[in-house]
C-alpha cells in the first residue's frame, strides 16, 4: 500500500475530538471514503503496526480533514503528529439517489464524522437532510456545533434528547432514505429501525489490516452467506446487503 | 542462463527452479488482492495468489485481525473462492511474471487432487503446499504437522503435477527436520516460514480476540534464523518469507540463504516498490548481484569477489 | 489462605505452590541484576535470579545481544559463578518475598546435582528448571528437546529436592507436549515460555550478528496462545513469561490462564514498577482481585461476578 | 529500569552531529558516565524497542547534554524528538588521578562526545592536558572547534594531520596519562601506543540492552580470561583490565 508524507496543515479540537486537516490534490475524494492514515516515522519505527482507517470529515478540493477519537496507540501518536503519512482515499462511498426526497443522517459517537462531507454533497445534489448524532455525554457532543440544526442525543441525558441517536427523530417515517455512520451494533438498530425507508446505507466500522483488499480481514457478513471486504465493496453498504 | 534484467546497472535476477525471475521478491500468499495489483509492477520476480481449495470457503467470522507489537495476527480461515473459481480468475493475476499457485487441502488426496487440477493448466508455473495454515482444522489429520505426515503430501502431490516445481511451506515448528521430510519427498523448494501460532487477548473485555497466525517484523529473527538452518542441511533453494518490511530484510535473508523472498504483511504497510528499491540499493553499495547473496553469510570470502 | 495485601483497595496477591505471593509479577530469570534491585522494591511477588549452573561460565563472546522490531535477541550463554559462588552471593537478592532459583546442567545428572545443593537451602523457596536455553549446546544430549527428555530430567529433579516446589521453564516448540510430560514427571508449576530460537544478521557486513533467543513484546502473541493451550491441559499453576510490557499485558496472561506473570526484557526499557501500577489500575476498573483473572478467558461468566 | 521524561531545551548541529540538552538536576554526572536515552512514545511504541547508550558531553549543574552521530534507527528518531526520556547517570566514569602530570585526551569520530567534559574536570582538578580527535573526514572534524587548540586528524587528509588520531600528536611520549574514547578497534590501537604511559583509561563501546546491570549483553572481554559488564565495571577501564 502507498502513503503519502503530508503536513498537518491545521489541528483544532472539536469536543473531545481531533480535527486534522493535510493538503490532497491527487483526486478526488467521495463522501464515506476513507484513507488508512498514521504518524510518520516508517520504517523508523515499527510500532503501532498498522495504519489506521479514518473516513473523510471534509474535503474542498485541496484540504482534506479527518475527525478522531483518541483511542488507543495509533490515535494517541496521531494526535501529537505534524506529519502525518495516508493512503489515497479508499473504499466505495455512500451512493446517492436523487429523487427519494429528504434524507436522514445519523452519526453514532465519532460516526458523526463522514456526515459533514456526506451532507455537502448532498446539498450540492439538491438534497434536504436532516442530521441526528448520539454520544455517550455532553462532551463529545460538543462536537454537534459543526452541524448546526442537527439533533442530537447523549446517552446520559446531559446534553440534548436522552437515549441513543434513534431517539433523536421522532420518527425515521417521511424519510426517502437513512444514510448512517457509527458502531456496529448502533448500525445493527438503524437497520431494524429503516425497515421502511427506501433506502438506508451503512458506514461499517471493522478492523483493517490493508485497506487494498489483500488482507481479507475486514469482511462484514452478507445475507446469503460468506464475508466480503468493507474496504473494497464498502465500508458503505445497503443495508439489506448485510447479514445483521 | 538467468536473463539479467538490470535496475540501474544493479543485477537484481535471481533463479528458481530453472525459471528466471526478474527480481527475488514474491508476494507471500494472501496478502496481494488483484485490486492492489496495480501498485506493484515490476516490483515482484513472480506471482503467489491467496491460497486455494478444493471446494469455496466462506471464511472465519470477523474478527479476523489484530494488531500486534511490531507485527499482527491473522485468522483469515482461507476464504477463497474454491480452485474452479481461482482459476477461472487467475488471468487477472498475470503481469507477466511466473504464477506459482498456492494450494491447501485437508487430506493428502485433496491436495493431490489439487494438484492434477493445476497440473493442466499452462498459466501455472509451479505449486507452493500451503502445509501450515494455523487458521484451518486439519480435518482430523495431523499432517500439517511431522514430518512423515509432510513427506505423504509431498509425494503425493509430487506424483499428481510431474511437469512443475513443487515448493513446500513450512511452519517454524519442527521446520528443520519438515524440510528434509520434504526435499526427500521430492519438493523442488521450501518456503520457511509461514505464520506462527498465537493469540491476542481483548483483557478489557476479557476475551480472546484473535487465535491465528503471527506476522510482520516482530517474526523475522524467527524466520531468518530457520532459513539459516534449513538452507544448511537442504539443496533445494529455500525461499524466505517472515518480516520482511525493507531491502535490508530482503538482503539479510537471501544471505542467511533464501534464493527468493516473499513480502506479505510488510505490504499492507508500505509501498512494496520501496523495499525493491532499497534492495537494489544494498546491492549498488555492496557491488554484489542479488543471486550472489544467497548463503554467503557462511561463505563471505565468495560473497566479497 | 492468602494474606490479602492491597493496594489501594486493590487485591493483588495470588497464590503460588502453596505460597501468597503479595503481586503476581515475577521477575524472568536472567533479566534482573542485584545492581538493578532498589529499582523494584514491592514490585514483585517472588525473586528469580539469572540461572545458575553446576561450575561457573564465563558465557558467549560479545556480541551478545542485538536489537529486532519490538524485541531482542541474546545470547549470553549462561554467564554465571557457578552454584557455589550463586548461593554466596544469594542473600543480596532477599527483599523479603520467596526466592526461586534457577538452574541448568547439560546432563539428568547436573540437573539432579544442583537440585540436590539447593534441597539444603532454607533461602531457596523453589527451583525453576531451565529446561530450554536456546544459546546453550546440550552437552550431545537433546534433552532440551522433547517430551521424553523433559519426563527424565524433571523426575531427577523431583527426587532429588522432594521439599521444595519445581517449575519447569519450557519453550514455545512443543510446549503442549512437553508441559503434560513436566507435569506428570512431578512439575509443581510450568514456565511459558523462554526466549524463542533466532537469528539476526549484520546485511552491511554480511556476518551473522546475534544467534540467539528473542524476547520482549515481539514474542507477546506466541507466548500467550503457549499460556492458553497449556492451561488449557495441565493441572499445575502456569507462569506466564514473554514479552510483557505493560499492566494490560500482565493481565491478558493471566486471563489466557497464568497464576503468575514473570517481567523479563521490559524491565530493560520501563520501570517495572508502572507496570504494576497498570495492572493495579486495571484491576481496579474490572473490579476483580488478581487472583479472579487466572483463566477468566475461559469461563467469562465466573469472572464477570 | 527508570526513565525520565525531559525536554530538548536546546538542539544544535556541531559538524555532523547532533548537540541535545536537557534540565538535569537529579543527582550529579561524572566524566565518563552515560545515560540510556531515547525518543519519547514508550509504551504507545515498542519500536525501535532499545534505548541507546550516550556519554555526557557536558554538564553544568544545571542542564546536561548529549552529543551524537544519527546512525540508526534510536538516533534518526532521537534526532528528531522534542521530548526525550533518559536514565539516570550510569556506569563508572574516568578516574582521574592527579599528580600524573599532563594529560593526552584522545577521541575517534563522535568519540569526542566525553572529552568536553572530562576536559573541564581535568581543568578543575588542576590537570593540564591536550586534545587529539581523529575522524573520517572534514565534516565530523568540524565539532573541533568546540575544543580550541585540539590535534586534528582525518582519515582521508581534508582537514588537519592525514590519519588516524593517533597520527595527530607526535607522540604520547611524555603524557603521564591518556584518556581516550572511540571505537573499539581504536581504543586497542591507543592501547598498544600508550604502553609507556602511566595511565590509560579507555571509554569501551558495547551494545548495551539495559545499562543497569540486568541483561549481561555489554560485556567485554578481560585479562585473565572472562567478560565483565561495561554499563556497570565501565564503560571506562583501565586499558590492562582489557583483554585486548
Ligand atoms: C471505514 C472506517 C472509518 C472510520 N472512520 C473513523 C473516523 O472518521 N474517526 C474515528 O475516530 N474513527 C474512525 N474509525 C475507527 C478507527 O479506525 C479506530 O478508532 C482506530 O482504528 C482505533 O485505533 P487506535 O490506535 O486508537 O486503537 P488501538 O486499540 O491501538 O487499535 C488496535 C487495532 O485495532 C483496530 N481498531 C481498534 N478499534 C477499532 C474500531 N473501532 N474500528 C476499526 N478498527 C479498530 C485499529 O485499527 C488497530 O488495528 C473508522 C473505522 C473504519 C473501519
Ligand atoms: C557507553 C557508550 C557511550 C556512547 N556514547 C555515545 C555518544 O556520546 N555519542 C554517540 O553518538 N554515540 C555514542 N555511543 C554509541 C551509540 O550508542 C550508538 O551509536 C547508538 O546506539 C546507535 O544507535 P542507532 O539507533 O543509531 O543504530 P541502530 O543500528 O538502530 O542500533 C541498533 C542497536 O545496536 C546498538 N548499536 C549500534 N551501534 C552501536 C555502537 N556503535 N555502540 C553501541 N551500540 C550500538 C544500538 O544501541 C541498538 O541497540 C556510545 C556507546 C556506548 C556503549
Ligand atoms: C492476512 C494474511 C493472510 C494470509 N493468507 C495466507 C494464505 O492464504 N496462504 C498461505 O500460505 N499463507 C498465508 N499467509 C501467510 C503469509 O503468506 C506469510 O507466509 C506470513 O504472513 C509471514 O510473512 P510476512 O511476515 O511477510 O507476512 C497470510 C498472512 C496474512 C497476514
Ligand atoms: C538478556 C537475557 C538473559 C536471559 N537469561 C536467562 C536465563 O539465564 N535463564 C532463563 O531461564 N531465561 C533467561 N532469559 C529468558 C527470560 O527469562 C524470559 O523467559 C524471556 O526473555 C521471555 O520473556 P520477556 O519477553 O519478558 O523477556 C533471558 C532473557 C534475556 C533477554
Ligand atoms: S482491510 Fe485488508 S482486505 Fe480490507
Ligand atoms: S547493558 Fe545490560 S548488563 Fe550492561
Amino acid at each position: 500500500m502507498k502513503f503519502y508524507s503530508v503536513k498537518v496543515e491545521e489541528r483544532e479540537e472539536l469536543g473531545s475530538y481531533t480535527l486534522l486537516k493535510y493538503r490532497w490534490t491527487d483526486g478526488p475524494v467521495e463522501p464515506g471514503q476513507f484513507v488508512m492514515a498514521r504518524a510518520a516515522g516508517y520504517p523508523a519505527t515499527l510500532d503501532p503496526f498498522l495504519a489506521r482507517p479514518f473516513s473523510f470529515y471534509d474535503y474542498d478540493g485541496r484540504m482534506a480533514s479527518l475527525l478522531f477519537e483518541v483511542r488507543g496507540r495509533g490515535t494517541i501518536l496521531l494526535d501529537l503528529a505534524s506529519t502525518i503519512e495516508v493512503t489515497a482515499p479508499l473504499g466505495k462511498g455512500f451512493r446517492i439517489e436523487p429523487g427519494l426526497g429528504r434524507a436522514a443522517l445519523l452519526g453514532g459517537g465519532i460516526g458523526v464524522a463522514p456526515l459533514k462531507i456526506l451532507g455537502r454533497r448532498l446539498h450540492a445534489m439538491g438534497v434536504s437532510y436532516d442530521i441526528y448524532l448520539g454520544f455517550a455525554d455532553a462532551r463529545p457532543a460538543a462536537v454537534a456545533r459543526e452541524f448546526p440544526g442537527a439533533g442530537v442525543a447523549t446517552m446520559d441525558g446531559s446534553a440534548g434528547t436522552h437515549g441513543t441517536v434513534l431517539d433523536a427523530p421522532d420518527s425515521l417515517e417521511g424519510y426517502g432514505a437513512v444514510y448512517a455512520c457509527g458502531p456496529n451494533a448502533m448500525l445493527a438498530a438503524v437497520k431494524r429501525a429503516a425497515r421502511e425507508n427506501r433506502l438506508c446505507q451503512l458506514s461499517v466500522e471493522e478492523r483493517m489490516g490493508c485497506g487494498n483488499g489483500s488482507c481479507n480481514g475486514c469482511v462484514v457478513p452478507v445475507r446469503g452467506g460468506g464475508y466480503i471486504r468493507s474496504c473494497i465493496e464498502g465500508p458503505v453498504f445497503h443495508s439489506d446487503v448485510l447479514a445483521w | 542462463m538467468v536473463v539479467r534484467e538490470q535496475k540501474d546497472g544493479v543485477d537484481l535476477a535471481v533463479e528458481l527452479c530453472g525459471l528466471p525471475l526478474r527480481t527475488p521478491l514474491i508476494p507471500a500468499s494472501g496478502t496481494l488482492s488483484k485490486e492492489a495489483l496495480g501498485e506493484v509492477e515490476g516490483v515482484y520476480g513472480a506471482m503467489l495468489p491467496k491460497t486455494t481449495t478444493p471446494a469455496a470457503r466462506a471464511g472465519n467470522p470477523p474478527p479476523r485481525i489484530a494488531e500486534t507489537p511490531a507485527g499482527m495476527v491473522n485468522s483469515i480461515g482461507l476464504q477463497n473462492p474454491g480452485v474452479h473459481g481461482f482459476l477461472q480468475g487467475l488471468d487477472a493475476f498475470d503481469l507477466g511474471i511466473p504464477i506459482l499457485v498456492s494450494v491447501a487441502g485437508d487430506t493428502v488426496d485433496e491436495f493431490a487432487l489439487l494438484c492434477e487440477i493445476l497440473a493442466g493448466d499452462d498459466r501455472v508455473f509451479a505449486v507452493e503446499l500451503n502445509l501450515s495454515c494455523p487458521n484451518v482444522e486439519c480435518g482430523g489429520l495431523a499432517f500439517c504437522a511431522g514430518p512423515a505426515s509432510v513427506e505423504e503430501v509431498v509425494a503425493a502431490c509430487r506424483a499428481a503435477v510431474p511437469g512443475k516445481p513443487i515448493l513446500a511451506k513450512l511452519t517454524n515448528e519442527g521446520v528443520v527436520e519438515n524440510a528434509r521430510a520434504a526435499e526427500s519427498a521430492g519438493a523442488d523448494a521450501l518456503t520457511v516460514i509461514n505464520t506462527i501460532p498465537a493469540l491476542t487477548v481483548d483483557a478489557r473485555a476479557r476475551k480472546v480476540l484473535v487465535r491465528g497466525g503471527l506476522s510482520g517484523p516482530a517474526i523475522k529473527p524467527v524466520a531468518l534464523r530457520a532459513v539459516y538452518e534449513v538452507s544448511g542441511v537442504v539443496n533445494v533453494p529455500v525461499i524466505g518469507s517472515g518480516g520482511v518490511v525493507s531491502g535490508t530484510d530482503v538482503a539479510e535473508f537471501m544471505l542467511a540463504g533464501a534464493t527468493a523472498v516473499q513480502v506479505g504483511t510488510a505490504s499492507f504497510v508500505r509501498d512494496p516498490r520501496e523495499i525493491l528499491d532499497e534492495f537494489t540499493a544494498y546491492l549498488r553499495e555492496s557491488g554484489l548481484g542479488a543471486a550472489e547473496l544467497t548463503g554467503a553469510l557462511r561463505s563471505v570470502r565468495s560473497a566479497v569477489t
